[in-house]
């Protein structure tokens, strides 16, 4: 990729970030409110998230968890219809049925959202089993935490893909923390991406704090893995800035970890470097960020003014 | 009537259902090897050995199941479910519904319940009630051949996740099979035997104990009418309710523990809905509520025998 | 009384215990962040956060129930129970049966259940009745602060295997808790309110539903006694055959799915043995055998409320 | 460890592993003649669990799994008691409730033992966390399989041991056999001690049909258990000569691998070594074999002389 197409690549990511923030720090303010159920945000892995999914082609399918709304708007999910889903409205992509915890969109390719931790680990290699066995393109991406790497299905999912040869991008989000527990109580090795090599999985860590060296590491991950037709694992070196789920003191976190995290923020970082660069005037950034909050806005008074579900909803798609 | 076993007519149910539907394909913990004729037919892309990790066998049918495949999967023994409860649970039996409607689990899992092999209780445990009181799963549990062939090609086409539980001591019994396409459908219980005295509610292997002890009770001067459930979830109610109608009594027998099992669910059911119709109090026979022993006389005297029943129908009638 | 929140109750019984004998710790995923003011007075030895893994969580807590310590793990939400099912029925529940009874285990498994939270049915979901029907297990779920401190206690100082559900819509609400050593027994329920029409039995927060409509029912007439099980397992079928020998009629409530549930357990006994007391069919009120929506007003309908407990009363006595 | 004990060694090691093949052997007969349940016989792993055994101390604790009876037999249990648990009589270890599949041997220290496969390592890091916590000397061995390896709740265990520094000894016996499939189906690698490095765990691969080089392996990953407090993983390379579970014709197995691996039987092995260096006369192993079979001939008539269980022991030691 030349300077030029990266230098518009990355303000179409910071564009997203931006959107993937405004989208979480609405949902803050109206769960403050009482307007809005708590959910997990993701503030602080806006790059880790973007970032993968610039990479992804529009066939390739995605995984994801409870924590997934980057994931969700930079695959182009309607912020208002996600809003309307974390509201409990009928116009949700569930209908309301899932709240904010594990929204998939099946138009966009983001399939079988799980909030039980692990969930994407265990439903991936059945999804790229059958992108394999059907003959289709796209490789799965599965996004997952490095708490999630703790449970057993990790051990057995990797092996699997491993052994069967199944075209999966596993991506797990390091971020420190699982709940309420920071990761040095959970595992001796700092990086999940050490635990890949033993089944024979190729693997990588990227600062989940810089947009571009997420989606580069990404891209040539991505394609290792549509050339080989085997896993991979990416690991993004990143930070939950707010806490596991709203509202949160975090009075278990470490200020100084917290501090030193927060002056990496994904979002000032690449705002910076495209000011500093010239590639983005001041001005525009700025028209930049007026935009993203009018979405938000329109997104917001579309969730407000959707339906609740009709009560009937509580029996209906149990069964095909 | 050509005559299979159970065992054969599950191989001739996953063969059809393979030629039919190329779609179909069968994975677990050694089903390449002891189902090799399968390999040898579709291939081994169709037919997979798995590593030993009930989880990920589980959690793979179901992902693959979304996504346009309808996979059988082989679990073994029912006590080893206990590895995929998550997989089966929460995810191919909430996931549909959570997403509202946008995927669906056309899948079956296999897994083998009861006495028969005196290996104790993590292989021996009928724990079938657990899936019939899981939101969007199936559960199948056939007493015949005939029956072993046709709900388990219905199962497969079904767009549903479905339980298949084979008890083991039919598995290598051999009984009649239609020959042809032969499809049970589900959610029908079957009326084995007539009756207007009492009604004889059953599932599995104890479906036989039920219609010996008709036999006996016949003998006696009492008519028992013998319905076999075949299909737990969904469960033919409307059956059970409409022999209880004409009997006024009722016996519900199965090898699992009668503690929060389907028993309770079928005599709750009759006191519900068919409670003017009742003339003695329910009886339900099942194994203790306790796991099952390995030393043969234990295992074997673990599930209601004929006896067990026939002493039960009569206290109701005199 | 001194006012305690089940939370608070929960910890109070914790520290009681703790401090009671030097056997007992607590650990799992963020409890010793959660419940920090114990990891003060015990030390982080006894008060331990684990890695996620449910499993292995569970199964460290049988061993070392097995082999001299006396564990009270948190496992969150109970779908999450799904990932550690091996280790709680097929270990816990039956390895002192297995072992010829050379092993006991003194474990207590705290998990939520229920609406409230919003979160849809991989956090919400009632799955008691599994257990229920498992061997070797305890089963409780109190609906009181007074029950969750005085029956912790007792499950921690049993030498069994104990899940003790938590219905997540109580766990804030502030109730009155005896002051000093308060110990409930296990397998006692507790009659709340004595009626002669009509029986309601119930747990966890539809006890106070059954309270609320059986205060409605005296106004319209109907004596209603209320029961709460408290302990499912075991469970005090005596306290439910008497209330139904004096009242002839039965609705069983609960937030579970009907089908297999605790409910069907309780018509079934009561359909044997306080049949000729019966006056009425029995009717159970569970929820919908369907997965938790998240969307609140969903979440909300999904438990029996007041009315309808009240109407289903009422149809019995008319 | 000089030559001279090495040598009384072996030869109490080789007696325990012909009363091992004694012991399976008189299954095996009594399952073809219809009088004893079917088993999963140790035929061909004797060396490598009778090598373990002899390196622990008195009150080191065993979990083992269903493949069990070099363990039990090395550690001192009672043939007689065991044939008739298998047997599902009275006398048997656990009252006959077990039968083969999970026998615990309470007062030798063999504890909880599981059938259900990773139920070892499931149950180990609590046995090992009640004896670091309540100050008992012994260590753990945790007794599994290669594809007891497969499941999610090893790296669940080998994690949590390593993060809670427990003293446990992990000993797979990588039989190349998982039921009825090869363990080359089942994973890429083909050492299971490669899986262990990830967690900060050490560990060896040995060579595990010959005794004396499991018991050394054994001896010196048992010490640095004890030294340590912390887990070390052991691996014994061997082959399980017979099928799965008795009677099992083992038409899927490779006759040349087979044929390969009976050519290392590690009794012959160790039988040969201790002619060919003059340390075991000829007629001595006769003498000792001939002992041997009279014990289990012994051992199998007090277990057919039992009585069964009384049926009432179909609910006792339910609950406590
Ligand atoms: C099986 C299971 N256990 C516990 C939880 C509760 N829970 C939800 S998110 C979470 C932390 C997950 O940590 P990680 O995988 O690192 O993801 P992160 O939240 O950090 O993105 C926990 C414990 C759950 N949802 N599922
Ligand atoms: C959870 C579970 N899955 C499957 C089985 C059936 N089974 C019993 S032993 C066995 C093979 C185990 O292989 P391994 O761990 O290598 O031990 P080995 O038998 O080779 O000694 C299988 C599949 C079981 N007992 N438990
Ligand atoms: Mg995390
Ligand atoms: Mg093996």
């Amino acid at each position: 990729m030349n300077s030029e197409s990266q230098a518009i690549d990355e303000i179409a990511l910071l564009e997203q970030m931006l959107l993937v923030r405004a989208y979480e720090e609405a949902i803050v303010a109206g769960s403050v409110a009482g307007k809005i159920p708590g959910s997990c945000t993701s503030v602080g892995q806006e790059a880790a998230g973007v970032g993968v999914v610039s990479a992804l082609h529009g066939d390739d399918l995605i995984l994801t968890n409870h924590r997934s709304a980057a994931h969700l708007l930079a695959r182009g999910a309607d912020p208002g219809r996600l809003l309307a889903e974390v509201m409990g409205r009928a116009t949700g992509y569930c209908k309301g049925k899932s709240g904010s915890l594990h929204i998939s969109v099946r138009e966009l390719g983001v399939m079988l959202t799980s909030t039980i931790v692990g969930g994407e680990l265990s439903l991936v290699t059945g999804v790229a089993l059958s992108q394999k066995m059907l003959g289709r393109t796209g490789i799965v991406t599965c996004f997952f935490g490095d708490g999630a790497a703790c449970e057993g299905i990790f051990h057995e999912s990797l092996n699997l893909a491993s052994v069967w040869e199944l075209p999966i991008l596993y991506v797990c989000e390091n971020n420190q923390w699982q709940a309420f527990v920071h990761r040095r109580e959970t595992m001796k090795t700092e990086h999940v991406a050490d635990w890949a090599a033993p089944y024979g999985i190729d693997h990588a860590t990227v600062d989940g704090n810089d947009v571009l060296a997420v989606r580069n590491a990404a891209l040539e991950a991505a394609e290792q893995v549509r050339r080989s037709g085997r896993p991979f694992l990416l690991e993004s070196w990143t930070y939950r800035s707010r806490g596991h789920f709203e509202p949160d003191d975090q009075a278990y976190v470490d200020p100084t970890e917290h501090a030193a995290w927060l002056a990496r923020d994904p979002i000032a970082l690449s705002r910076q470097r495209l000011i500093d660069s010239g590639r983005l005037p001041r001005e525009e950034a700025v028209a930049l960020e007026r935009r993203v909050r009018e979405c938000i806005a329109a997104a917001l008074a579309f969730a407000e003014a959707s339906p609740l579900p009709a009560p009937g909803e509580m029996t209906t798609d149990v069964y095909a | 009537m050509p005559t299979l076993t159970p065992f054969a007519a599950i191989g001739a149910a996953l063969a059809e259902e393979m030629r039919h539907d190329p779609t179909v394909l069968v994975f677990g913990e050694g089903v390449a090897t002891k189902r090799h004729e399968l390999v040898d037919e579709f291939g081994p892309a169709r037919v997979r050995n798995t590593p030993l990790a009930e989880g990920i066998i589980a959690g793979t049918a179901a992902g693959a199941a979304a996504t346009g495949l309808r996979p059988v999967i082989d679990l073994l023994f029912a006590p080893f479910l206990c590895y995929a409860m998550d997989e089966l649970v929460n995810s191919a039996g909430k996931l549909r519904f959570i997403s509202g409607g946008q995927f669906a689990f056309p899948m079956v899992t296999l897994a083998m319940t009861g006495g028969g092999w005196g290996v104790g209780a993590q292989h021996n445990h009928n724990n079938e009630a657990w899936f019939v009181h899981s939101p969007g799963l199936k559960v199948l549990m056939p007493s015949s051949a005939g029956d072993f062939k046709g709900l388990l090609k219905s199962a497969i086409r079904d767009d549903n996740p479905v339980l298949f539980f084979i008890d083991l001591a039919l598995l290598h019994q051999p009984g009649e099979v239609p020959e042809g396409e032969h499809i049970v459908r589900l959610g029908m219980a079957n009326v084995l035997r007539q009756g207007t005295d009492v009604t004889l509610v059953s599932y599995g292997k104890t479906v036989h104990a039920c219609l010996a002890a008709a036999a006996q009770l016949a003998d006696a001067g009492i008519s028992a009418e013998v319905i076999d459930l075949r299909s737990l979830k969904p469960l033919d109610g409307a059956a059970i309710v409409a022999s209880v109608h004409k009997t006024g009594r009722l016996v519900v027998v199965h090898e699992a523990a009668r503690m929060a099992g389907v028993g309770a669910e079928i005599a709750a059911q009759v006191a519900e809905h068919a409670f003017a119709s009742l003339r003695a109090p329910i009886i339900r026979l099942g194994g203790p509520d306790a796991p099952a022993a390995a030393s043969h006389p234990l295992e074997q005297a673990f599930a209601p025998d004929v006896p067990a029943i026939f002493a039960a129908a009569l206290s109701l009638c005199h």
